[in-house]
């Protein structure tokens, strides 16, 4: 038997695949499609303080192996969440992390403050590196003083463990993570995605409404693991990676390089199974790389 | 539970410029399918589906028919696909056109383009109803033209190029004054050639389809959103239409 | 006629289309396969101070529409290039670009002193933003007062153009390319690859023998747009723009964010032909899309 | 001028344990290949071209021979390829093996598993030459093996397998006491064969052909490098090897 189960801050994982946040609504839709309590988690779309609209169309573009996005944070707003989505989820069982975003420190901090009202919610993903949005997002991401504060606040008006969501468009990753560790994180998820762009030859001007979008997708992976290999070696809290994962192998290749648990964002596009696809896969896949369990894995591909 | 379907080529040909028809066979979705809604198929090599309307459905053969035009690397591998071949698709998807079952009144199909195609099932569900059908169907050009016959078995087909070189020369719009009378629209083309529909018919009832870049195809990513007219923020185009009601979406 | 030719400082290219550094040798090999004399110009491999090994093998990793390489600036030395690699390739007629590499600002200075030799070479293309060099290379990419020494010390002691060639890893790369302009660049090329890794399942570690290596290819396309598109809004230099090209089509995508000339990297590895059939290509694809002109398409694609 | 060249695939089995055979014509390549060569094949869909040695050609039919193991997706992708269909291929590329003209002699060929390929052709030209042929082939277990019987033509033959399920259990070195005299031995196989093999045979003549990771495949991206045993930098394997005398490189 292979041990799929992970323990995480806050997250008693049966299994250590979730889809990532933005990629899989509130669940609804993929409920149609299976039993969502097969999950090992789940993490929601971003919530903000207000319901947001989002940014104009078009806001998703194809790239080689990958996507750009720029759907801005349209969500119905905490309020909504928490009265409607966070109920429907919780009935599945599985741990829901809720993904915070915000334009300023003080929106992240009610933000957050707002869950402890449920006990559906297990544990926080702060979402500072959201690149689609004019104000905080991206900003708070790259810049590791500001993190920290963000971090703080957000530790301080919550009761959850708290997850940093780290932006791949930092220059200095592994000083973001050390940043917001030493502000108190409870645990790390990365990557988020990259800001790129794509010109429509025809109209001769960006394709997206937003200009710049988010890359993600298997182009994105190669970063994903250097970021989490170089992170993993530098802090005492543990990694859910992701960034390009659409097989078992790609999450061994995630767990080896340092991440606890993964999420799966752009690959449900593609094919809507690919969780529970994944999930079935996975014990066959570390049996034949010899591993016993998920824990066993994690960081086992750092050299030192 | 939804799934994702294996469909299988019985048949492929182009039927006018860079356009292709292939029949399809899969037993739920042909079962399931209704006038105006899509199927979401994956294309080998690309991160995301291609959104392609459902053109005909055949119950017994349990087939649907899909017309795509091809006009980008998605839509050419696409084409590149055989009898014979499967193709994985998730659909039907979204929500079609509303079926009007009054025999009797008279309804206009207003088609420009790639837009044709879910029109003409939606043509033959309602002439099988009784109702009475009037199609304007507009193209860039003559050789872009298909369907022309299958239209005029449903009733008074016209057709537009916009070069001249068959039918009247112009945009759809330009004949709405010389179809006669009729009670309701549907309409599905391009983002201005709706605005134009909806601009000149504006106060009558009628149903438009829309297209926009999506992600998953099934509402969860908020690729393809519309804003609702009543400003009350946005519409999946994905799940709540492709098909709004005229009024519904500010274009 | 559509006019292929462009200027830039020390460069009458005929044509945008040249090799990137380090895809292309000295042009020995893909001379074999064409006449060199076709290209709009060629960027020399790396040249450093002495003879350089690089790193040990494996070099190369495939990744999902892309590769990553740690070649390691494995280059004979800039006296043996001087020799032997400037004057073969020299014969072909068309504008050379040396790529310059060091591990302190002192190496840079040397090497670029050293092509004040010959007038065979028309420009630098100053390399801080080699990833995959234990020393110098990336570190001078992303730290911009660090950038801005070496341009200086090098545009003192070369009496050519030199073009800067930035790192996507720089978490500001518009504060990189202006501290690199104001310290007297004369064009920017970018981009350099970006960091990545690769885990190689069956031995359970990085397969890289350097651990991390360069990822290039049209997976990182929608980064190289995008940056392009950002700095050529705030500087007054021209770019050389790079980074997942394979086609005439890229060009264009490349050319209306901003891109004066381009360079191709990767393709020539699927596509020994890639740069001439991109050359043959574009006249029509610019008359597809209303160019009559190279010139006319730069930084067309700009919304402002 | 070297072209890229496209090659019909002529003929395709898998003739072992996901092993498989393919005929490939192609007028310049079947001319101009020799013993030890390869070819650099485009798999769609894949950044990289994949590097496969020349197992034989037939001048007459204008055909070459590749055998190669399903490994990973490229292997794979390329094995999904049917007769009829094209495939593109730089080649042939590199230096091969030296062919001895010295009729009476005794060489043997030391091979292991997807090394053994090159070693059919370079025995079939060596045999032409007049030249006494001893072979060692190693496979991992009994449904890896293929050409014993082609091999066996050639001259004497010893099959291994690492597990005893064919042949004499062990490695092709465990064979090297048994197989009498020789003047010259050439081997192809992973690089701890190699290793033992040149380490075993220290000071006898012998080529080694050898494996890397390559980009261009063409000498110039300095992806393929092995360190010269003289200490004086690197060889190219792509250009100046496959295949290195013994003494001219550090294992
Ligand atoms: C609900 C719906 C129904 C459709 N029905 C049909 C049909 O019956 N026949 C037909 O020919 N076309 C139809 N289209 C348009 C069709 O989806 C696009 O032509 C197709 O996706 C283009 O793919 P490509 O790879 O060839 O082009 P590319 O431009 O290379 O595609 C790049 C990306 O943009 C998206 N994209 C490009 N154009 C469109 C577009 N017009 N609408 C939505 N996404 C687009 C692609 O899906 C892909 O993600 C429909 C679109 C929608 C939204
Ligand atoms: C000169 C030469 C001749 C060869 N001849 C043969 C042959 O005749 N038959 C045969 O079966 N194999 C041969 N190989 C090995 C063959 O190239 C690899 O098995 C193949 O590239 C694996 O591709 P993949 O996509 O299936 O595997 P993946 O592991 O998915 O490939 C990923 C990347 O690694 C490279 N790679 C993986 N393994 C090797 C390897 N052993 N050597 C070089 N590159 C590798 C691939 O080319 C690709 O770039 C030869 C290799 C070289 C260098
Ligand atoms: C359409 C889309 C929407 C996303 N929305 C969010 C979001 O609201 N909050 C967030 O933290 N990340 C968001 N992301 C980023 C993903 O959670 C994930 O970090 C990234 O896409 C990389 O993973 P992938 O390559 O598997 O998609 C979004 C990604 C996509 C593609
Ligand atoms: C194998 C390889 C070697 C490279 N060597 C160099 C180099 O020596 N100097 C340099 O400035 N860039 C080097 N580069 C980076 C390329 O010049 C180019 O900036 C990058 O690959 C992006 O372009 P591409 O996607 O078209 O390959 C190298 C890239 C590759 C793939
Ligand atoms: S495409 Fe994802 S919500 Fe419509
Ligand atoms: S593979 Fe490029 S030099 Fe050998």
């Amino acid at each position: 038997m292979t041990n799929l189960s992970i323990q995480l801050p806050g997250l008693q994982l049966k299994n250590p695949i979730m889809p990532a946040s933005g990629c899989f609504g509130f669940g609804r839709e993929y409920s149609e499609f299976y039993d969502l309590g097969k999950l090992g988690a789940v993490m929601m779309k971003a919530a903000t303080g207000d319901e947001r609209f989002g940014n104009d169309t078009p806001r998703v573009a194809e790239t080689a192996s990958g996507m750009l996005n720029a759907i801005g944070l349209q969500n119905p707003g905490i309020k909504k969440i928490l009265e409607t989505e966070v109920p429907f989820l919780s009935d599945y069982g599985m741990p829901i992390i809720a993904n915070v975003a915000g334009s300023t420190p003080e929106e992240y901090e009610k933000v957050a403050a707002a869950f402890n009202e449920t006990d559906q919610v297990h544990a926080l993903e702060l979402n500072i590196s959201c690149p689609n949005v004019k104000e905080g997002g991206v900003q708070f991401g790259t810049d590791p003083v500001m993190a920290a504060e963000v971090t703080e606040k957000v530790k301080r008006a919550s009761n959850l463990p708290v997850y940093v969501k780290l932006s791949p468009n930092a220059g200095d990753i592994v000083g973001m993570a050390k940043a917001v560790e030493n502000a108190g994180a409870d645990g790390l998820s990365m990557i988020n995605t990259i800001t790129g762009m794509q010109i429509h030859l025809p109209s001769k001007r960006p394709l997206l409404a937003n200009q710049t979008g988010g890359l993600s997708g298997p182009a994105i992976k190669p970063v994903a693991i250097r970021m989490i290999y170089e992170v993993k070696q530098a802090v005492n809290i543990p990694i859910i990676g992701m960034g390009g994962i659409t097989n078992a192998e790609d999450v061994l290749e995630f767990l080896l390089a340092g991440a606890s648990a993964v999420a799966v964002g752009t690959a449900n596009f593609q094919n809507p199974f690919a969780c529970p696809d994944i999930i079935d896969a996975l014990p066959e896949t570390l049996r034949k790389y010899g591993f016993h369990s998920v824990q066993e894995a994690v960081g086992k591909g750092i050299i030192s | 539970m939804k799934k994702a379907e294996e469909m299988q080529i019985i048949k492929a040909s182009e039927i006018a410029r860079d356009t292709v028809e292939m029949v399809l066979r899969n037993r739920y979705i042909s079962q399931h399918a209704a006038p105006g809604q899509f199927l979401h198929i994956h294309v080998e090599g690309h991160t995301l589906r291609r959104p392609i309307s459902i053109a005909d459905v055949n119950h017994e053969e349990e087939t649907v028919t899909i017309l795509f035009k091809i006009v980008g690397s998605g839509t050419r591998q696409l084409a590149a696909n055989r009898p014979g071949m499967s193709i994985n698709a998730l659909g039907p998807n979204g929500n079609g056109f509303p079926v009007l079952a009054q025999p009797g009144k008279t309804v206009l199909l207003a088609g420009g383009g790639i837009g044709v195609p879910p029109l003409y099932y939606l043509g033959k569900t309602l002439k099988s109803n009784g109702v009475k059908l009037i199609s304007i169907l507009g193209f860039q050009s003559k050789v872009d033209i298909f369907y022309e016959k299958e239209f005029s078995q449903l009733g008074t087909t016209f057709i537009v190029t916009d070069d001249g070189s068959y039918g009247g020369k112009g945009f759809v719009t330009d004949v709405l004054d010389d179809t006669g009378l009729f009670e309701l629209y549907y309409s599905c083309g391009p983002g201005p050639m709706l605005q134009a529909m909806t601009e000149k018919l504006k106060g009558k009832p009628g149903y438009i389809s829309l297209e926009e870049r999506m992600g998953c195809g099934v509402g969860t990513c908020l690729a393809c959103v519309i804003p609702a007219s009543n400003g009350d923020g946005y519409k999946k185009i994905c799940k709540d239409g492709p098909v709004f009601h005229a009024g519904e979406v500010s274009l």
